[in-house]
Formats: structure tokens, sequence, C-alpha cells
């Protein structure tokens, strides 16, 4: 386990947390090199496939993030995904997903700092609780 | 229940002698003890086949969806809270129905009572108000209904029909005090690790038949997640990992809809609790957002709306 | 043939020694149903049982089965090359399995024991089991085997038969293969009361079976008839399409072949597929010849009950089980779909 | 015991865009074990499961005929997951072929029969394989006259586009090229639905069998005028197309009544086709 390194699979709004994403690359800011973004044009858009899916290829960690309630370039698409998220999350965590395991946050393109602190925290509890445990799709136990 | 067949029977034809609908949804009465089968009476002389008991848990809003015709649909509390839904999801027009509303005293676990009597024949389920007669091969027996309600039914809170045309007769009471999440709050106090394999448990015997799925009258996308091969989102397999993202995913679909109706695991041929997964969802959205499903015409679904000040305590 | 009788009290022992050698599938009580299942221990079977929840087809066509592994790694010579996955097939016992079930594997053989292929997993599997039957003394009031050929203690399809006579089992061997198991058996021979109440017993049991469909008729009837009749558009209306009657029934063999893939590696596999669903026909270009509920209930009837009959000469593909009648949440009850397609005037669509 | 589901490893050998759109690639194939060849004995109208490792199989009509040696054919649409996996993928590739699969063209009613091939859109694989069989030297003295219509859309969805103008130059066939509308100039052939060309060309039915692939749309035009020139419906011969897994009858989607297409056809006469229910 000592050279597991975290998979953690970030779904990033176009044009907030992307855009921050972007802003602490060109601002020469480290942050932990765990994450594989994907990026969606809204959080509202993230549908919650997208996030089974994610542990099913075998992330460790999910992490989503997109424009701060009001900033929305849909007016109102996190606003929806807000309740998507606190819904899904749950019944993740209902199901035996560690909490650890599965991150919101609001960041915009300008909160390049933001940015880098939330990567470091999500990695840093997704470490802890380590590798996933299930709903990791492997060779099937069949005849 | 029986008693409301004269009434059922009654209103059904002047309906379609006055030619006000085009048919009548209800139910027949079963080929085997405790269980009907959904029917559409589509003239006068079909009316005296639509029967009713406490064996009608399969839920009737199940057959509006884009449906043409001018239907009168008999409907205990839970079916006109899914016919509410489908009136606010535009599956059906509200003046395309005419409804015929049951004051539901809960309907009988068949599955707990063949278990209670597995090995022996049942051969007549009968009924009265207070009493579930069972007969067989010398066997009479009578228990009293409450003890084997289907467990949605007797923790239910609606049994009398939100929205009606005409009723068959006096509303029931509704109870005062009951908890609807004992179950789900002893599974919120396991660790995750119990939680998982808890799970695993319940949903290891699925067949994936996809019985809950298809009585659900929630379920009516053109196609289901499940069929989708670009990508695939879920396995077709008895792997537990495949079974559980398929409920999951179904679970998710039903969130601030779900009216805890049991007719999926009514329908689920190998017993499998999935309302596990509905009802913890329905505990959420009350508890975040104080809705409940299938209430009014008026409301939006709890997901295709928002407050600006809803909870965020998850999001950094 | 020979005769054993096999005390209750003996039966574990019995069992034990079958486990010795073979592998053994014997009804099993999981969770307030009993299911056909490998056991691994004598005393996990339990022939006090009426039927399982599913048919025991898993035994020969597992609902999920591993066919071929392959991997998928870049650059490896035997990349993208499937091979046919690693099994062992031992000899199998199926201990206590209905008569019903026992004929409806024969029914199911035609279909994958053909003269031009032969199905490698149900040919290798079926050939190296040896069928224990147990007759039913108390017929379930779904049960109508006796209108489809078979009856509550037939024979066909079985290597043993056993009778429950209360206190013992008589044992009978019907085929080389039954003598084999039934020497596994130390009891004696039975005598003339214990044969005679266990004639008895047949009798009695087959006067239970309350229900006669008019089966034989099916062959007379006119395909195209049957197919345009009207009656399909009532007999579908309950119908929830999904795929419980498909999957618990005994003599449904479709299935439906799934690629998949662990990061590099991969299996094909092939998991039990049911005429119900929409996907099952759907064509690439979106075409769907049986896009229609009705049209999909209609093949589930007329495959079991015409389309079989016609095309084997064999009989209905319906072994009178009753476990889709018991187990179909909207009561669709195919013995009714039965009396419908038998009537003597069959409406016709204009 | 010989396992009829395992494909046999083949090599992308070429792959050849067929048409302008880009929807339909030829792909030739070349079996990697030769005992695997040996044993793929085929004739035209049969078909084969091409098979993708970790994307699944599709059923496929052999473009090949079994006079051209070495190598098979399979022209392809990009339709699905395995077809869109195949054409992205590139020569060199290993990939599975399983068959040869289904009936074919009953050859031995042909002989010393007059041939008329009826033929639209990218159905025309198997049909090429006809034409490819009854031109050969071996053959050709087998069969009676050949005649060929056949249709696309416009002229870039015509398929083996060199080997159509060089069989149009061929005395030992009558080939009628058509197209729905075209814009080109310098389009030699004919113009107009493949029905209205059949029609016009009045192909006699005497002595002849008609093999007909095509869209629905086509063949639902095309049976009357092949009734109006006096082909009885057991002379039309035709291939249907079937959603498919097994391929060999066992899996249990693609029968037509009794039929299973897959193995009691996919070629059927007009005549067996009215006796089955109208279910594909």
């Amino acid at each position: 386990m000592k050279d597991w390194e975290p998979k953690i699979v970030a779904f990033l709004c176009n044009w907030c947390s992307y855009g921050a994403a972007d802003l602490a690359g060109v601002s020469r800011f480290q942050y932990p090199p765990y994450i594989r973004v994907i990026r969606i044009p809204c959080t509202g858009r993230l549908n919650p496939k997208f996030v089974l899916a994610a542990f099913r290829h075998g992330a460790d960690g999910v992490w989503i993030s997109g424009c701060h309630p009001g900033d929305c370039h849909y007016l109102e698409g996190n606003y929806y995904a807000r309740r998507r998220f606190a819904l899904l999350k749950s019944l993740l965590e209902y199901m035996g997903i560690e909490p650890e395991r599965i991150h919101f946050s609001w960041v915009s393109s300008a909160e390049a700092g933001k940015f880098v602190e939330v990567v470091s925290e999500v990695t840093e509890t997704v470490k802890k609780v380590g590798p996933l445990k299930y709903f990791m799709k492997k060779r099937p136990e069949v005849e | 229940m029986k008693e409301y067949i004269p009434k059922i029977r009654e209103i059904a034809r002047k309906l379609l002698e006055e030619e006000k609908v085009d048919a009548v949804l209800g139910f027949r009465k079963g080929t085997i003890p405790m269980m009907n089968e959904p029917f559409m009476a589509r003239s006068a002389s079909d009316v005296d086949l639509l029967y009713w008991d406490s064996n009608c848990g399969i839920n009737l809003a199940n057959y509006l969806h884009k449906r043409k015709e001018k239907i009168a649909v008999v409907a205990k509390g839970c079916d006109t809270r899914n016919i509410v839904n489908h009136i606010v999801e535009n599956q059906v027009k509200r003046d395309q129905l005419y409804i015929i509303g049951i004051p539901c005293r809960g309907m009988i676990d068949r599955r707990q009572i063949l278990a209670m009597f597995e090995g022996r024949e049942i051969e007549e389920v009968d009924e009265d108000a207070e009493n579930v007669i069972i007969k067989g091969d010398g066997l009479s027996e009578t228990i009293p209904r409450v003890e084997v309600l289907q467990e949605n039914c007797s923790i239910c809170i609606h049994h009398n029909p939100v929205i009606y045309d005409e009723m068959v007769d006096e509303p029931v009471e509704e109870p005062d005090h009951v908890d609807r999440y004992d179950d789900i709050k002893a599974i919120e106090e396991m660790d995750p690790e119990e939680r998982y394999q808890y799970f695993r448990d319940i949903f290891s015997p699925c067949i994936r038949c996809y019985a809950c799925r298809n009585s659900c009258p929630l379920c009516y996308c053109p196609t289901c997640f499940v069929d989708e091969s670009r990508p695939q989102w879920v396995g077709k397999s008895i792997d537990i990992t495949d079974v559980m993202t398929f409920h999951f995913l179904r679970a998710f679909h039903c969130a601030g809809r779900c009216t805890d109706c049991g007719s999926c695991e009514r329908a689920c041929p190998v017993g499998i609790p999935m309302r596990l997964l509905t009802k913890k969802l329905e505990k959420d959205i009350r508890e975040l957002y104080g809705y409940e499903a299938g209430m009014s015409l008026d409301e939006r679904p709890p997901l295709d709306t928002y407050r600006p000040d809803d909870p965020e305590f998850f999001i950094k | 043939m020979s005769e054993v009788i096999i005390p209750k009290d003996e039966l574990a022992s019995f069992v034990g020694r079958l486990l010795e050698s073979y592998e053994v599938f014997a009804p099993v009580a999981r969770g307030g149903m009993y299911l056909f299942e490998r056991i691994s221990a004598a005393d996990e079977a339990d022939l006090s049982y009426k039927n399982t929840r599913l048919s025991p087809k898993g035994a020969f066509l597992p609902q999920s089965e591993r066919m071929f592994e392959f991997t998928v790694a870049p650059g490896k010579e035997e990349s993208g090359i499937l091979k046919e996955a690693p099994k062992e097939f031992r000899e199998r016992v199926l201990l206590g399995l209905r008569p019903c079930d026992a004929q409806a594997f024969k029914l199911v053989d035609v279909n994958f024991i053909t003269k031009e292929y032969t199905d490698p997993w149900w040919a290798r599997r079926r050939e190296k089991a040896i069928l224990v039957g147990l007759g039913c003394n108390e017929p379930r009031s779904t049960c109508f085997c006796t209108s489809t050929g078979g009856g509550p203690f037939s024979e066909k399809g079985l290597d043993v038969l056993l009778y429950d006579l209360g206190e013992s089992f008589l044992a009978r061997a019907v085929t080389e293969k039954g003598e084999q198991i039934v020497s596994f058996c130390s009891g004696k021979a039975p005598g003339e009361s214990l044969k005679s109440k266990a004639r008895e017993l047949e009798a009695a049991a087959r006067a239970k079976i309350r229900k006669s469909l008019p089966v034989d008729k099916l062959k007379e009837k006119d395909l195209l008839e049957l197919f345009n009749g009207k009656f399909w558009e009532k007999i579908e209306f309950a119908c929830i399409n999904c795929g419980t009657c498909t999957f618990v029934c005994p003599t449904c063999w479709c299935f439906d072949i799934q690629d998949e893939v662990y990061k590099n590696d991969g299996d094909r596999l092939r998991n039990w597929d049911s005429c119900m669903f929409p996907i099952f026909t759907l064509h690439g270009s979106g075409h769907n010849p049986r896009a229609q509920k009705v049209q999909r209930v209609r093949q589930r009837f007329m495959h079991k009950l015409k389309y079989y009959v016609d095309k084997y000469g064999n009989g209905v593909a319906c072994v009178g089980c009753g476990r889709c009648v018991v187990s179909c949440p909207v009561n669709i009850d195919i013995r009714r779909v039965m009396e419908v397609m038998t009537a003597e005037v069959c409406e016709r669509e204009e | 015991m010989e396992n009829p589901y395992l494909p046999s490893p083949v090599r992308i050998e070429e792959i050849i865009t067929e048409t302008t759109d880009g929807a339909l690639k030829t792909f030739k194939l070349v079996f990697l074990k030769p005992e695997d060849e040996k044993r793929f004995r085929y004739l035209p109208g049969q078909f084969a499961e091409i098979s993708v490792a970790g994307k699944g199989e599709v059923p496929i009509g052999i473009a090949t005929s079994p006079t051209e040696e070495g190598f098979l054919k399979f022209t392809i649409n990009k339709v699905g997951l395995v077809t869109t996996h195949l054409h992205n993928m590139h020569p060199g590739e290993i990939i599975g072929v399983r068959g040869p699969l289904g009936k074919s063209y009953p050859w031995d009613w042909f002989e010393g029969k007059n041939l008329v091939i009826i033929g639209g859109g990218f159905a025309f694989t198997t049909l090429r394989s006809s034409i490819v069989y009854v031109l050969h030297p071996d053959n050709r003295d087998r069969f009676g006259d050949l005649t060929v219509i056949y249709g696309a859309r416009h002229p870039g969805l015509l398929l083996y586009k060199e080997e159509l103008a060089a069989w149009e130059q061929r005395s030992d066939i009558n080939m009628h090229i058509t197209v729905d509308a075209t814009d080109d100039p310098d389009w030699k052939y004919n113009v107009g639905f493949v029905p209205t060309i059949t029609k016009e060309k009045a192909p006699s039915s005497e002595n002849a069998y008609a093999i007909v692939c095509g869209p629905p749309i086509m063949i639902k035009f095309t049976l009357p005028i092949l009734t109006e020139l006096g082909f009885p419906p057991e002379r039309v011969i035709m291939s249907l197309e079937m959603r498919m897994k097994c391929g060999i009858g066992m899996c249990g989607r693609c029968n037509i009544g009794t039929e299973y297409v897959c193995k009691d056809g996919p070629v059927f006469t007009l005549a067996q086709l009215n006796q089955m229910p109208n279910e594909y």
C-alpha cells in the first residue's frame, strides 16, 4: 500500500472551477497531481451515473466543483445540482461509500488559491481512507 | 375492502353507459389467492369483472402514461399520489381522468403469508374488516389484518386519495404517530463497511428481471439506463457491483417522486426489500426540503426546483 | 431397474457419500424461499420443499457464465484473441428435483444440442449430470404437469426417482446412471407393502391435479391464425414487461452475450435474457420487429405453445410447474392463455 | 468438443472506405491460422459474426466469394458500439471471425437458371459475393443470364465502384446501375429508384430466379413489380436482417415464428415469408 497513489476524478464546471484550474496552472501554483479532470458544461449537467461510472472504473474519490450559487453561467444550474448532490452523497454513503470519497465545492474562475486548497484537502482525505473498496467493477464471480 | 366492489361497479357502469369515459381501469379477480390482475373494462359488459380487495397492491398509475383515451381509474391513496406525479410530469392530463377514490385500509403482504404457511397449500384467502382468513388443505386460520399488511401499508400516512372525482366510501382515519423511518435510521447508524455488507446481502439474490423497475409508475423512460450501450453504465450479469449499481440508480431516479406504494417489493420474485433505498431518499427529501411526493398538483418535484437557501453544509 | 429404501434418518449419510464423489445440487432454504443450489454439506439439502422459486436450470445454464477470456493489453501477441475460459466439468448430481423440471431439461436439449451445433457448456454439464428426482406427493394448486406430458411421478428425463413414503424414501433407478446412485444407498429393497404405498401416493397425487388443459389442440391450430388472434390485446394488458416469467421458467433458455473489460483483461459472458425486454430484438438501425409490448407477450406464449410445438414436434415448451403463475407480479396466468389459445373460435384481427 | 461460439483470430489486412459519407468501410481480413481458413467453407449469401474483444460481435454478410482465396471481406456500416469501434481500427490489428453462419442462397436451385439480382444501398455485400461467384470461369457455365440492378441514393453511396465499372464493360452480365438522384453531369448510368428501373429494364422471369436485397422501402415496391414480371414467390429469394447474438439458433432472439433467421435463414423465399408471421 506504500506506493499507492489515489485516483481522483474531478468533474469541473467549464465556467468556474475549470477556469480556476487553468488559472492555478498559469499562476504556477503547486498542488497534488492525483486528480483527473473531466470538464462539464455546468454542475447541472452532472448525472449521478457519472459518479457511479467513476467508481466503477476504479476512482478512489470523486470531486465535483462548480460556480458559487448565484454565479451560474446558466443562471440556476448549480442550484438544481445542489439538491441532486445532497441526495447523491447521502445515498452513496448509505450504501457503503465512505464520506471521504465524495466531495463538492464551489470554486470561481478567480479562486485559483481556493482551487489548490480544495485539491489538497480532497487528496488528503482520499489518501487517508485508502483505495476504493466497493462499487469498483471487477471480474464477476460467475461460473 | 370487498365491500367497495358494488360501488366501484356502479360508478363504472354509469360512466361507461353515459360514455363519460372510454374505459375503466381497475382489477379483476386473480386466478390464484392473493393476486388480482390489472384490468381495463371497456364496456358495460366488462363491469362485473371489476373487483377490489386487499390484494390490489400493483399501482395502477403505471398503466396511465401516454394514454390517449379518457379513463376512469380505481385508485387508492398511493395510486392517486402517483397520478399527481404523472400529471405534474405531463404523462397524462387531469381532464383525461376520472378518479374513483378508494379509502384504502392497506394491502396484504402476500409474501409474508406464503412464508407463514410455507409447505402448506393456500387455496383461498378471504378477508373481512378486521381479519384475513386463510383456507387450504386442512387449513383455516384467521389473522388480524394489521399483522399481515405490507410493510409500506403498515407505515402509510396517506390511505385516502389526495385527488379524486368520486369516492367509493367515507375516508378512513389516518394514523397519528407513525415513525416511517425506523429501519432507515438503524442502517444510518452502521459504519460504511457494515452498510455495504448489509446491502450486498440484500441485493445478492437479484436476478435482474427488472420487475421492480417495470412495476413502478415512475419508470417510463423510453430507454432505461441499463440498456444504454455507449457508454454502458452498468453490466448485465449478476455481478454484485452491477446489481448494486442498478438498484442505486433505479432508486435515485425515483428520488422526490416515490410515494412508497410498494409495487416494487410486491413485484420482486425473490423478495428484495428495495424500498430501503427509496425510503432513505424520501426521508432525506423530507428533512432537507420538506417535501412529500405526489401531494399537490401545484408543486414542482423537489429535484425540479430549488431554493436559493437550500442546505449546502456538505459543499466546500 | 433396482429399487431401494432409504430411511429418512439415513438420508444425510447418503447425501454425504454423494458429496464425496460428486458435485451435489439440491433444494436449499434461502430467506423465505427455496433455491436449487450447489451444496457443500449434507444437511443443506432440504427435501421437504414444495418447489424452488427459480427453476434448477441454473445448474446447466447459469444466469451469468464466463464463455471466453482475453486480454486487450496493447502490444501483447495474444491481445484481442479469445480463449475458452478454463472450467472443470465434474460429475454432478441434481438431488431431489421435481419431475417437471427434469422434463424441462429434455425440452431444452433440443435447442442446445442440434445436428449442426452443440452448445459446449450445456452439453458438457448435461452429459456429466445425474438427475435424482423427487415425486410430488402434494402437487400445488398451480401445478398442471399432467396436461403438459408429465406427471407428479413422471420418470421423463430422470435417472432416479424418489418416492417420499413418510418414514423413508423409495429410490428407483430409471437409467444405468441411476443404478450408480442407487448403489450408494445401503438400504434394502422395498417390500410389497411399501411398493403399493408408492403406487397409491402416485395415484393420489395425480388426482390432486385438478387443472386439465387441452394442450394437444395447439398442434392443430393454424399458426398464423393464432398469431393474428385478437385475444393478445386482452392477455397483454396487465403485463409490465419484466422478465420474471422468463427467468423463473425452466424451459426459457434465451441468453445475451456481453463483453466486459477490467483494465487490460476481459471476459465474454453470457447472461439470461428475456423476450420481454424491448432491447432483446432492437436492431442497430433503431428498427425493432417486436417494439410493442403485445408483440413481446405474444412471442413468449407463441414460442412456448406453438412455435416450439411446430418446430420440434415435441409437445409444448411448458412443463406445468406453475412458477410463472406464482411469480408474475400482475397475475398473467399461462393456464388462462392456453385456454384462450385452444378455444374453438379464435377471434382474428380484422 | 468444437466450440461454435469461439471466433477465429484474423488480422485486418486493409480497410477501404467505400462511400463518400465514410459510414461504410470494407475490411479485408486474413486468418492467423491456416486451419481456420481451411475450415471456413462458405457460399454466397452466408454471414459471419465479426468479433471485437471487449466490445462484442456483429453479424455481417460475407462480401467475398469463395472463389477469392486467402482472405475475407466484410463491408460494415457504422451503427453501434462494435461497428463504431471497428471503424476506428487500423490494419494490423487482430479481431475475430466466427462462421460461416446461416444458409447461403440456394445455389443448387440456380443451376441452369437465369439470375436477376436486385440490390439497394449497403445490402449489396452478399450480392457482390454472388456476382463474383457466378462470373468466375469455373462457375459461369453453370448459370444462365445474369442481370444485376443495383441502386443507391447518390453515386457516392455506391459500393465497390471499380468493380461496378468493370462489370459494366463485360458482355456476360447485364449491369444496371442507378441512383435515386445526382447532380453529377458525368453520371453515365441510370437515374431512378430501383423498383422503377426494374420495371423499365423488365428482366424476363422465364426460367429465372430473383435475389432481392435492400432497405424495406425498396423491397416493398420491388416485390409487386417482380410479380408483374411473372416471378412466382417461390423464385423470389430474399435475405433478412435481425438482431443476433449467437448466430447458431440458440440465444432465441432472431426468430420469425418458428424460424431462426440466423440458422434457418437469413435467406428465405418470398413464398416462405408469406407463410411466416409478419414480424421482421
